[in-house]
């Protein structure tokens, strides 16, 4: 979690460095969902992520230098420059892609799941959406589809609370993202978004009831954004100390850290050491990726056709 | 397997070769197992290949574009259906925002080779919401690839054509061809497929006009030319077959040796397809072989209606093919 | 029912005759569903139909006359042979129209209850869809905005247990559509689509609800197609059994009429003479139709203009 | 208000005019209220006219505008956002299958005013899913008409016609116009608008070639015919201002006047705005008048990248237009 955390941390320095282009969606605070689901997946099992996908992408495996190298528009970029931020997609590592249009992928993780049945590799697909993302129809088409085809996938709704402005209690009808699987006869699950070991726990027992034939679920993750939906957010429909309550008394890096040493799982030191490293680790990406050469602008035309 | 045969029996039979033949392809739609699909280009497929292969879904458009996006990512090679060309409004972000721009988007990590088949056009009496002919917008949209087979072969030859493709392939076939007969050569195998993506077909050689069509268009051009040939005016009848890419060098040096250019389709004129013929042709040296203003042949610009007679004359006819390339001779 | 069910044999005959264009979607043993829900309204309240819409109009007080007019492609038809059988509206008493589009109206019919919010009419819309509508994302995204808006819309499902040849069970996740209503925290109610009383009285507690405030709800209708989905259909989804069963024993029209004799509400004459009185409706309004003038085909350009 | 604003401001102002005026009238999209919109163009409405009158939506594209058509069917003047117009492609069906059509099918029981505003556009390195110009798709449906002002007074009279037309507008914006300032007289009451739907402006006279553009790339056009008079090529600058319908009359004379056309838009030039502009000069006897064959200034067919350098070349800049200008000259 200490990864993303400092990534998102270093996309903030590069953005305000006027390094990158475009907007930014960081997932500070929301880093045990990514941590928490992509943890408790199984080798080869894959997620779709979205525009808020920085800590997906980390957390299933990405290289942090390649992905700097994509917002710094770089040709070792993972898109080779061309997608940026928001579609930061990672397919070896089974990471099929961010994307910037919400509840755009949630069709695709059913498809993508199809696959896996058709194939019998025994993988699983985790989809990750907003809560603002279950008011599009989309995300009730991906979820019937895949309930009555018993497909294997996992529907993680990231339920920071918020769609850009809109709470989710005036978007949202019902008030449950979670509470909707019941229209499918499907599992819905909701849990602390800011306990990873939660997110954990649940996410395994619904990927493995997805991996043997019991079709999908949701997972509820609630959890909360620290900072503005995107760089140009003024924060309006919100107070300052919704935020401050937040970040003081819910951070999952805290709680994570409380649970580690209560339970003497690891001592101060190591854990010391753990935020060492990951800050380490980001410093040496970021490095690497602005030395790298620049995204190839000789080879448009022709270029959207495989 | 005759030696003719109907234009939605060489789909079908296009459709079991790739079923049998690579086992990467499955077919996806609303109806198209036990029904057979809305116009029974489906029959018995469901039966042949099983219900894994020849799936029925939920009548959710998007979802249908959308797992075809998935699957194909993954390895698959999916040939869906939207059951009327009209309701890819309900699948326009997985075929526009997904499917023509994640391989682009993603540096080239994935590929898409999916293929949406879809019904369009007019005059079966259905009205506005199942008749149109939307081509324009794929053609329009960087990442697509649009095929309009005219001819019973080229249903066929296309159609696997476009399976082999690796991007993902619009396949708009037109109501009214259905149940049109012509000769048919099954291939034996899907790389038999002698048709390439982007390249038009010259059906008739003349060389008093030159008339660029596609669809069911293509066979009214046709039509129209043996008819205008009795008044001793020879056209020459290009098929474009795809209209993404358009095959314009074959227009340019057909223009060029006619030196009278008329377009037809079926859908409203206004930035169609035959707009984009039309300015092909002379953003390019075939201007200066032009002896007379150019000719469109379109759909009137009105959502289709429902009465027979509205209908037809809301449509483009052969008549109305042959008008035009007279008056088209006596500018 | 009666005159429905009369106007729908009319439309067979004609079709066999071969005098209309297109195809033609039925509701014979669908006529409760219809009769039900329009007879519960209110004036001046409002519906909005689908493809197979014919009794939706009837029952909203749609000239059986102008109905057929509109078919046989006459002038005089409601939409002056410019709409056809999937496309029949009656604006004038409230009938915002038939749509081709499965799920198409559903939308509409919130858009048309918030003029009715903002306007303060009091009057509330009746949205028919099918059960195989229920899939589609417009089925989310307009019932999840009436219900945030808390609009004055009734969702009636008209539940034939087929879309086409899928049957509920096939295509529909969960298994409910009224039991989809919870994902929405709004009431959800199945009845009997074929006893026309039980639709009333369910239609009507709902329509009371939503004038008074208390926002949208779903009504679904379980009933029965007698005919084929259109005229093409060959009847390889269902067996002759299935659809004898519900013919011989859960006919609407038959069960209104026993019904009508025990409480000895009507004798069996008024009965015998509502029936004839039906058919001869019916019978004068083709013969005013076959009439009419010609659609006028003089028109087309700029009619897409108002 | 000043004699001076930006293009946003002139926006919002229309709104704000329509909002006092007309009753009938409100507005519904993602975030429009306290967040004032993704672009900040209808800041303050909402605490001005309250959240009966300026609604924030779900995220739900096809309600947005499917409840804008059940609306304008029942007496309102919805006038509804889509955040970017890439994700119209959610809502086509309400667009086109609902609104486009229902004035028709319906046999004129109703009419469907309603505007939908969308900025479009790239430049802002949001990429594929965030940049695309698709008017191309709208003037090709009957039904729809078409607004895409470039300048900071047409951003405001033009929203007041296409509210005060009887039919669905799309009313296009673009994004890096928002910021652009320009001289500004705002309307006292929503009839003052001089705009008139359909009429093109000529931003400029000259008399060696015709430049038609609109939107960002009428802005660029003037540039560039001022940089290419500096080689003594003087360009007539034509602003489309609405591209359904086109203003050809004027397109027309001005290319018999000058002899060259050069046409200019940002979305890809396949089947593109476009390419109608010079359909519908070379079909007419304008034809006649060219001297060289025309040339289109468009986006490279590819979506939208990301990088920088990779984005300004995917781009129409107005170098590209100078350059094409001195070509077209020379043929
Ligand atoms: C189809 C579509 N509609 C609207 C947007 C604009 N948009 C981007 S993110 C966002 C909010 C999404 O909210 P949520 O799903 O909760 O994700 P979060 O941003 O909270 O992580 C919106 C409205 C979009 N990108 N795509
Ligand atoms: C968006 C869309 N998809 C598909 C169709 C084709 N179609 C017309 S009716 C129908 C079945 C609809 O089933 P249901 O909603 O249950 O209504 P029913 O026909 O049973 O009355 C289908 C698939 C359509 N008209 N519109
Ligand atoms: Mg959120
Ligand atoms: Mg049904």
């Amino acid at each position: 979690m200490w990864t993303i955390r400092r990534f998102e941390e270093g996309v903030e320095e590069l953005f305000s460095y006027d390094l990158l282009h475009g907007t930014m969606h960081l997932s500070i605070g929301q880093e045990a969902v990514a941590e928490g689901v992509c943890g408790a997946l199984a080798d080869g099992d894959m997620i779709t992520s979205t525009h808020r996908g920085h800590g997906h992408a980390l957390a299933h495996g990405a290289d942090p230098e390649l992905m700097f190298a994509e917002l710094l528009m770089k040709d070792t970029g993972y898109c080779r420059g061309r997608g940026g931020s928001m579609h930061i997609a990672d397919v070896k590592n089974g990471n099929l892609g961010a994307n910037g249009i919400v509840a755009g992928s949630m069709t695709i993780a059913s498809g993508a799941a199809l696959t896996q049945v058709m194939r019998a590799t025994g993988k699983i697909v985790a989809c990750f959406f907003g809560d603002g993302a279950a008011n599009e129809g989309s995300f009730h088409e991906a979820i019937n589809l895949a309930a009555v085809w018993d497909l294997p996938v996992l529907f993680v709704c990231e339920n920071n609370q918020y769609g850009m402005s809109m709470s989710q209690d005036r978007s949202t009808a019902g008030g449950s993202v979670a509470g909707r699987a019941t229209a499918y006869g499907i599992p819905g699950v909701e849990v602390d978004g800011n306990d990873v070991r939660e997110v954990h726990d649940a996410t395994a027992d619904l990927a493995e009831r997805a991996r043997n034939g019991a079709g999908p679920a949701i997972l509820e993750a609630v959890t909360y954004r620290y900072r503005g939906h995107s760089q140009s957010d003024r924060d309006l429909y919100r107070t300052q100390e919704e935020i401050e309550e937040w970040r003081s008394s819910k951070d999952p890096l805290a709680r994570y850290e409380g649970w580690l040493k209560e339970s003497a799982t690891l001592s101060d030191e190591a854990i010391e050491s753990a935020r060492e490293q990951a800050q380490d680790a980001i410093r040496l990406a970021v490095q690497g990726a602005l030395t790298a050469p620049d995204a190839n602008i000789g080879d448009l035309e022709g270029a959207a056709y495989a | 397997m005759p030696e003719h045969t109907t234009y939605a029996e060489a789909v079908n039979a296009a459709l079991r070769l790739l079923l049998s033949e690579d086992d990467r392809v499955f077919l996806a739609g609303e109806d198209i197992g036990v029904y057979g699909g809305a116009f029974g280009v489906t029959d018995g497929l469901v039966g042949e290949f099983g219900e894994d292969r020849v799936r029925d879904t939920p009548i959710s458009e998007d979802a249908i574009a959308g797992l075809a996006v998935g699957a194909a990512m993954t390895g698959m090679r999916p040939v869906v259906e939207i059951q009327f060309s009209d309701f890819v409004v309900n699948a326009m972000d997985a075929i526009v925002n997904q499917a023509a721009k994640l391989h682009f988007m993603y540096g080239g990590q994935v590929e898409v080779p999916m293929v949406i088949r879809a019904p369009g056009g007019g005059g079966t009496g259905a009205a506005a919401q199942h008749s149109q002919s939307l081509e324009a917008w794929f053609a329009h949209v960087p990442g697509l690839k649009v095929v309009m087979p005219a001819t019973v072969q080229d249903a066929h030859d296309l159609l696997l054509a476009s399976v082999l493709d690796p991007n993902p392939v619009i396949h708009l076939e037109h109501k009214l061809l259905y149940k049109t007969e012509g000769p048919f050569e099954p291939r034996a195998k899907i790389a038999d497929t002698p048709a390439r993506i982007g390249e038009a077909a010259i059906l008739r050689e003349g060389s008093d006009l030159t008339i660029a069509a596609y669809s069911i268009m293509a066979i009214r051009a046709l039509e129209a030319a043996e008819t205008v040939s009795d008044f001793g005016i020879e056209a020459e009848v290009i098929d474009m077959r795809t209209v993404k890419p358009l095959d314009m060098a074959t227009v340019r040096s057909s223009v060029k040796r006619t030196g009278r250019l008329l377009v037809a389709h079926e859908a409203p004129a206004p930035v169609g397809v035959g707009a984009e013929i039309v300015a092909g042709v002379v953003e390019s040296d075939a201007l200066d072989y032009l002896l007379a203003p150019v000719r469109r042949v379109c759909g009137v610009d009105v959502p289709m209606p429902y009465a027979r007679d509205l209908e037809r004359n809301a449509i483009p006819q052969t008549e109305n093919v042959v008008e035009a390339a007279r008056e088209l001779m006596k500018s």
